[in-house]
């Protein structure tokens, strides 16, 4: 699409260049209830970056406005520097933005395989569904995120919660993003499937994608992010690398919304 | 035999409503001591049902979207009213009566002038965003005003003789060789798309059908094909008609006359290539992927990246068109386009599809269960005549029918679950 | 055993279509055979269905009220194919092999004004006329203005309002009466409504303005109740087609021609070419009468009705028929 | 402003619908020259819409609970001929015409059939899991068979004096005085309440309104209320009735009549007293809570341990009792059964409500809202009659003006979010 | 309501007498696929016991059936040591059953309260609902579980994810249950409010009531429960005292089905 205006190489793009998100001064408001108020957020290419904050924070709000479901009140999106329109959620796909959304996202009457290609169906050379095609790259996905999992005949709603979490999942991994938002993607994981997850997120952050993960468990976010943001009552409480911080100071970070001094207070720090 | 029966694979809803229906006409068939079951009330049974089919396919895909189209009687009145008038009064001024082209311009104008007002429909319904239950009561209420306005209430009659055969009757009856040859090429075909299907899956490596269990499906189809038929060829067409043809070619008309069969008639063969059409439009097109979507969960359709809104503006345009068409077939089996057709189509048009396992609820529903639905409905109004119950307590007992007949279909798919 | 006749109704909500069934069941009964009837609920696309199943029926003669004169065409051919007679019934086929027996709504139209310009010469008229679906309705007003043209003309007669009623709905009626009298605010002298039902909702709407009485209201049917308001006095005349006698002569004519006996030798049969399309029809024309206060005794001796419905209610004075 | 207008907390739908309505009235207003609103013409539409309002609210439920009843029309029918029965040869028989409790007894039987009829059909649907679309489509199918069945299809008329009150008219007005004691009473009861809850939610410690606020909200209920008390007096009752009811008194009719007010129509209090009742049953009561939580998600209610069966069960019910009592509004009104009784009623019901604001996707709706819709209905129907329209330019007019409506509402709702 | 066989006390009723609840030999099937296949657990009064498993191994079916929600195929269930027939939810709130579903289950249009009362609203003495006293309880209640939360008036369909969850956690503690069901009851939620839920159980323990913990947190089912069962493929591996394995011999039964041999096994587990 843009790819012009893409780094030459993952190496550069990881460095402190132009960050390929950057959500600036954002705000939003239900019925006169600010759910993001103000909020800065900015993701670089090969970096995974986490969104922590207690329950209503605005976490999922906020990235929604980055996915195209909302429309923000006001702010600014950049997309590798330049000022990009998502009006839509069509919009975030042409920039490359595939999300996996909290409450999933399926349509709930048809199978793994349709809800994987969503929008994007695989097509035979005669414009029809090729739907033999696509059901053996679903058995492909599905086979790595969540091994025992036979039924593809299903509609989804017929899933389990951890099985329809991986056909979320799968959908999201399985065209080539350029930017990936997770929004609890392990919630309703197993130990085993969580493990596979936390490997593919490395492998992605590897090929040069940049991730935002908004998770509850501090210990995976310690494990996979490079750099957290932490919000609170829908403000931005600050930022941080994690190699800076503690999980103890994060923690202080999200239920009182204490900033320490190693991360960059944002407009919702308490004083 | 409860494993046998999976390994066939069937459509258990399919079965049910199969059931129920064969209920219905062996009962009929007793009933009336016979009448029913015959080549004579199939055939009329058939011919009756494909207006009301041919819209049903459309319903299917409104309300697997979660809407309403309350309007497709009045557009079926407003678009015959177009038609009527076209071909008896704008072409033959042009060019003169019975022109080998009016049918062709008269139904290119029915689908066209239809499929632009459920367009417009639904773009108020998918763009400006108001309910489609109201969109369409306005339409109802619009069009039936404008097929009276169209022709200040006259009913306009009679049609384009070529037109005409779309209708039905004996000049809309194909005869028994033709018949033959359609039912012959239906086999042909249904054979071969179960077993290119079939390798394809095994070249996938996906589980197929147990290879007799793939026989005794491909024998079942080509039953019921050929089935078809021998039946429409069995009703002959009635002795004065016989004898003005054969008097046409110059013949001598008395003495022995022969036997001609009727064969298919042209409005239910177009009922059945719109089913076929519209089957694949919904499960092998994007456009129909896109619609069941839509209906299992309009806002995960919307986050894909889908474009919704193009989508149901599409299903109502091809629900407005299939009104169009619907039109045809109705105008030209009365012989005359009046400003009362299609009047409570609505109704029978979406109890056909509810009946055929459409959900209102929006994300469930099959094409041919909607052509099964409106047969059953037609069934349930023309046995009841056969059967002779008082005029009055026919519409009693037609109520009571329609609802213990979904009734069983219900518990049959309880049953199996 | 005589033959099966098969009768398809176009709907059989009004009140009168119950007396016209009796009438040609008794016949037909009586003469051995079997009545098979079907009702089209107002749809020609139906009303072709039920002939058909008629036909399938084994019915050897067909006895039709039609929805819609032109749409009945297909058929009424399918049934001359198979050498089946047809009776047009009350509303005009207009087709020569079918035979046609009715009572001339031109001629009802007519009554129902010269009924009201006899009751009021002069003034304010409202037109509550029939369902703009069924084409008799306009033959009706057709006939009205026929009547009326000349003193609408001179200026004496002034039409203050029309609405047609839906589905003949009597409810419909009343809601457009009320209308019409607060447009012109209830400077309405005379009404002109189309039959019995309507006439009901008409005579509604005046009484809550103390009207009914004193307007002259016209109908057609001889519904009960529309007899009983016109012991009353809140209606001016029904136009009574006494479907008994429509009924048996339809029923004697099919069973004839059933039989094989040719159209032109029915008794009473003449030709007319007086349709919109000038077919010449053979055909039979009973005369409808119209009933007014004076001479309600016509439907009670008739045994159309008895006289304790048509007196219920009525005060001493009010009609003769009555005291 | 906004903030202002944040802190009365009114029900904005219901403001937009307000202003929707009154858009229209002051359109026909301007293009009847002023005949539109006149006292005279707001009490007709009052009266006229006050038998569709009453089953709007039941329909409210209905739908609210993810269902559809296409039958209320048919059962207003079929009740209608059995109450016209009752009063005009079953009661007479016992105890001679114009006995005082005979009005009495033909609205119970009205109300308790209508309400056995729906709780059965309510069964079928709840219990046996027939679709709700075609029980009640074999419901509007067999009622209105029945109804023709009562008296085989013959009017019955003139119905008793006392129970031809329930349909307006002069006799069904209560007169100045009384209407100004409901008027004021309801007024003190409006205000009560506000305090009362106001007085609640502070002891709670809940937010309450601004003290500015409260005054301007209890201003707004009371002119309106006293409002319609004004408009409903000034409406005299014309002459010829006055002098017959001054010769019933034995006083002179002639020289200057005194002017008597009509006041309320009872079937206009009728109306708003089920208004209250449904509104009340729906917000204030466990069955109502019900209601909305199986609209919302029916599988949770199911979850929570609510007998989803026996709720489902009385909203059929009800929904049929209150066909019973619209029964007896429009036959006493006609002053006459007659077995087409309520034909289309179901569209102009189901429409009501949606206008109102249900949506057929179950959960939302409000019984105020539908007896509004069930107003701006009835105005578009009767303006064009005052207007003079061609009734076929009537069906297109209203088809129009009820989008636009629906789609002035959508977009003020949008715009306030 | 069955008070009479209630053991007297709770000491009494935590030691090994009979159990609480007790599920023998349970299967279900959807179209020939068995979800739950001849499963066996028990609980005791004040005792929580774990349930684990991957993805769709059939854990939510199987406690759906204790809650009336599905019905069993064959098996029995039995309460006090009784058969008990549960064949809707109300019977299974009338042996004081209480449920946190996976999916929630919340009726999305209406408010907080509204969902925590449903089934068993709170009436003035006129019988007519009690808005006010309900919404006084519900804002106690969602203070204990998740102090930031102020949206009393909005349908929970506008809620955040964790707000949601609180909802569902309040409405199922908020009646005297005797046995709790708690399926995932966490996996929302934020660190502080997790901690909250986890201190509620332990209370709620010592009141002596039974509950069934469904996780795939096994930090957390180590820190909560006494017992533990793990599903495989829609049958029991074994069941085990906590205090007797470890975390990674628990691992194994849930991802290898290999039964440690401080647990007993079940029919499922692999040999
Ligand atoms: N569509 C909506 N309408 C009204 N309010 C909303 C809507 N969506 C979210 N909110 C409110 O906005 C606030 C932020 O919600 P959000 O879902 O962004 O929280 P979150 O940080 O993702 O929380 P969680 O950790 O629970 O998922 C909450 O108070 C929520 O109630
Ligand atoms: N209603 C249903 N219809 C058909 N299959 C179902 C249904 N409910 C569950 N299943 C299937 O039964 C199996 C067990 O599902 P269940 O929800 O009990 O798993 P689970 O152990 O709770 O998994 P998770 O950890 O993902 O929540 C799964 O394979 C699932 O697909
Ligand atoms: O008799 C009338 C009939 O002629 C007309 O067609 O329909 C209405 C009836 O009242
Ligand atoms: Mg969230
Ligand atoms: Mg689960």
């Amino acid at each position: 699409m843009r790819d012009a205006t893409m780094p030459a190489t993952h190496a550069a793009a990881a460095g402190r260049g132009v960050p390929l998100v950057e959500m600036r001064d954002v705000s939003i408001a239900f019925g006169g209830i600010k759910a993001v108020d103000g909020v800065s957020v900015d993701l670089h290419p090969g970096e995974v970056v986490g969104l922590l904050g207690h329950n209503g924070a605005g976490k999922s709000t906020l990235i929604k406005i980055l996915s195209g479901a909302y429309p923000a009140d006001q702010g600014e999106i950049r997309i590798n520097g330049e000022t990009a329109h998502i009006a839509s959620p069509r919009d975030a796909k042409r920039y490359g933005i595939e999300t996996i959304y909290q409450t999933l996202a399926l349509a709930d009457n048809v199978d793994a395989a349709a809800n994987i290609f969503l929008g994007r169906e695989r097509l035979t050379r005669w414009g029809t569904l090729n739907d033999h095609a696509m059901e053996a790259e679903a058995r492909a996905v599905m086979g790595r995120l969540n091994p025992h999992f036979r039924r593809f005949k299903e509609p989804v709603k017929a899933l389990s919660g951890g099985q329809r979490q991986s056909v979320a999942i799968a959908r999201a991994i399985h065209f080539n993003a350029r930017v990936l938002i997770m929004d609890e993607p392990t919630a309703a994981l197993g130990p085993a499937e969580t493990k596979q997850v936390g490997d593919l997120v490395l492998q992605l952050k590897k090929e040069g994608i940049g991730i935002f993960l908004i998770s509850h468990d501090i210990h995976d976010v310690f494990d996979l992010a490079d750099r957290l943001h932490v919000m609170k009552n829908g403000k931005l409480v600050g930022s941080a690398r994690v190699a800076d911080v503690t999980k103890d100071e994060v923690l202080g970070m999200i239920i009182m919304g204490k900033c320490p001094p190693a991360a960059t207070p944002g407009p919702g720090a308490s004083s | 035999m409860r494993d046998a029966l999976r390994a066939l694979e069937l459509d258990l809803r399919l079965i049910g409503m199969i059931g129920a229906l064969a209920v219905i006409w062996i009962g009929f068939d007793i009933l009336t001591g016979g009448a029913f079951l015959t080549p004579r009330n199939l055939w009329n049974l058939s011919v009756q049902a494909s207006s009301i089919a041919v819209m049903a396919t459309g319903m299917v895909l409104v309300i697997v979207t979660r809407n309403i189209d309350l309007s497709v009687g009045s557009i079926l009145g407003f678009t015959g009213m177009i038609i009527g008038v076209v071909q008896t009064q704008f072409l033959p001024d042009l060019w003169g009566f019975d022109h080998p082209l009016t049918w062709v311009v008269a139904v290119l104008v029915g689908v066209l002038v239809g499929g632009a007002i459920g367009a417009v429909q639904g773009v108020i319904i998918a763009v400006l965003g108001v309910s489609s239950f109201i969109v369409s009561l306005g339409g109802l209420l619009v069009w039936r005003g404008g097929a009276w306005w169209v022709t200040t209430g006259q009913t306009v009659a009679p049609m384009d003789s070529l037109f005409k055969r779309l209708g039905g009757g004996f000049e809309g009856a194909i005869g028994a060789g033709p018949s033959w040859m359609i039912g012959i090429a239906a086999t042909l075909l249904a054979i071969a798309v179960s077993l290119i299907s079939r390798r394809r899956r095994a070249q996938y490596g996906f589980p197929v059908r147990p290879p007799w269990a793939e026989g005794v499906v491909i024998a079942l189809l080509s039953v019921a094909i050929l089935g078809a038929v021998l039946v429409v060829n069995a009703y002959p067409l009635p002795a004065p008609i016989v004898r003005r043809m054969l008097e046409a070619q110059g013949l001598a008309s008395d003495g022995d006359l022969p036997t001609i069969a009727h064969g298919f008639a042209i409005p239910v063969l177009i009922a059945l290539a719109v089913g076929a059409l519209v089957t694949f439009l919904s499960s092998r097109t994007r456009f129909g992927r896109y619609v069941f979507a839509i209906g299992g969960n309009p806002e995960a359709a919307e986050l894909s990246g889908i474009n919704t809104r193009w989508v149901l503006v599409s299903v109502f345009g091809l629900m407005g068109a299939l009104c169009g068409l619907s039109a045809c077939i109705a105008t030209a089996r009365l012989n005359a386009a009046t400003n009362a057709n299609g009047t409570l189509d609505e109704l029978y048009v979406i109890a056909a599809a509810i009946i055929g396992g459409t959900s209102l609820a929006g994300g469930v529903g099959t094409i041919h269960g909607a052509m099964l639905g409106a047969l059953v409905m037609q069934s349930l109004q023309s046995g009841m005549v056969l059967l002779g119950v008082d005029t009055p307590m026919q519409n009693i007992v037609v109520g009571i029918v329609l609802v213990a007949a979904v009734y069983i279909d219900t518990i049959y798919r309880r049953g199996v679950k | 055993a005589g033959p099966t006749v098969g009768v398809s109704w176009s709907n059989f909500q009004e009140e009168r279509w119950k007396t016209d069934e009796a009438a040609i069941k008794a016949v037909i009964e009586k003469a051995g055979g079997t009545y098979v009837s079907a009702d089209a609920q107002s749809s020609p696309a139906k009303q072709l269905s039920d002939i058909e199943a008629l036909i399938a029926r084994g019915a050897k003669a067909l006895i039709i009220l039609a929805q819609d004169s032109d749409a009945i065409r297909p058929a009424v051919e399918k049934a001359a194919a198979e050498g089946i007679p047809v009776v047009g019934y009350d509303r005009l086929i207009e087709i020569p092999s079918a035979f046609y027996i009715t009572f001339d709504n031109k001629e009802v139209g007519r009554m129902q004004a010269r009924a009201v310009l006899a009751a009021k010469p002069k003034g304010n008229y409202a037109f509550i006329k029939g369902s703009p679906s069924d084409p008799n309705a306009d033959f009706l007003f057709a006939g009205q203005m026929e009547v009326l043209k000349d003193a609408m003309a001179r200026g004496d007669i002034k039409n203050v309002g029309e609405a047609y009623s839906d589905k003949w709905l009597p409810a419909n009626a009343q809601k457009n009466m009320e209308q019409i009298l607060t447009k012109v605010n209830n400077k309405v002298d005379a009404v002109v409504a189309s039959n019995d039902g309507t006439a009901g909702g008409a005579v509604a709407a005046l009484g809550a303005q103390g009207l009914a009485g004193s307007v002259p209201v016209s109908g057609q049917d001889g519904d009960k109740a529309a007899l009983n308001r016109i012991a009353q006095g809140t209606q001016t005349v029904s136009v009574w087609k006494d479907a008994r006698e429509l009924g048996r002569r339809a029923a004697e004519i099919a069973l004839d021609l059933a039989s094989g006996k040719a159209m032109k030798a029915v008794t009473g049969a003449a030709t007319f070419e007086g349709g919109p399309k000038k077919q010449k029809m053979t055909s039979l024309f009973l005369t409808p009468i119209p009933i007014t206060k004076d001479n309600l005794n016509l439907v009670i001796d008739a045994g159309w009705v008895t006289k304790d419905v048509v007196c219920q209610g009525v005060k001493k004075g009010t009609a003769k028929v009555c005291d």
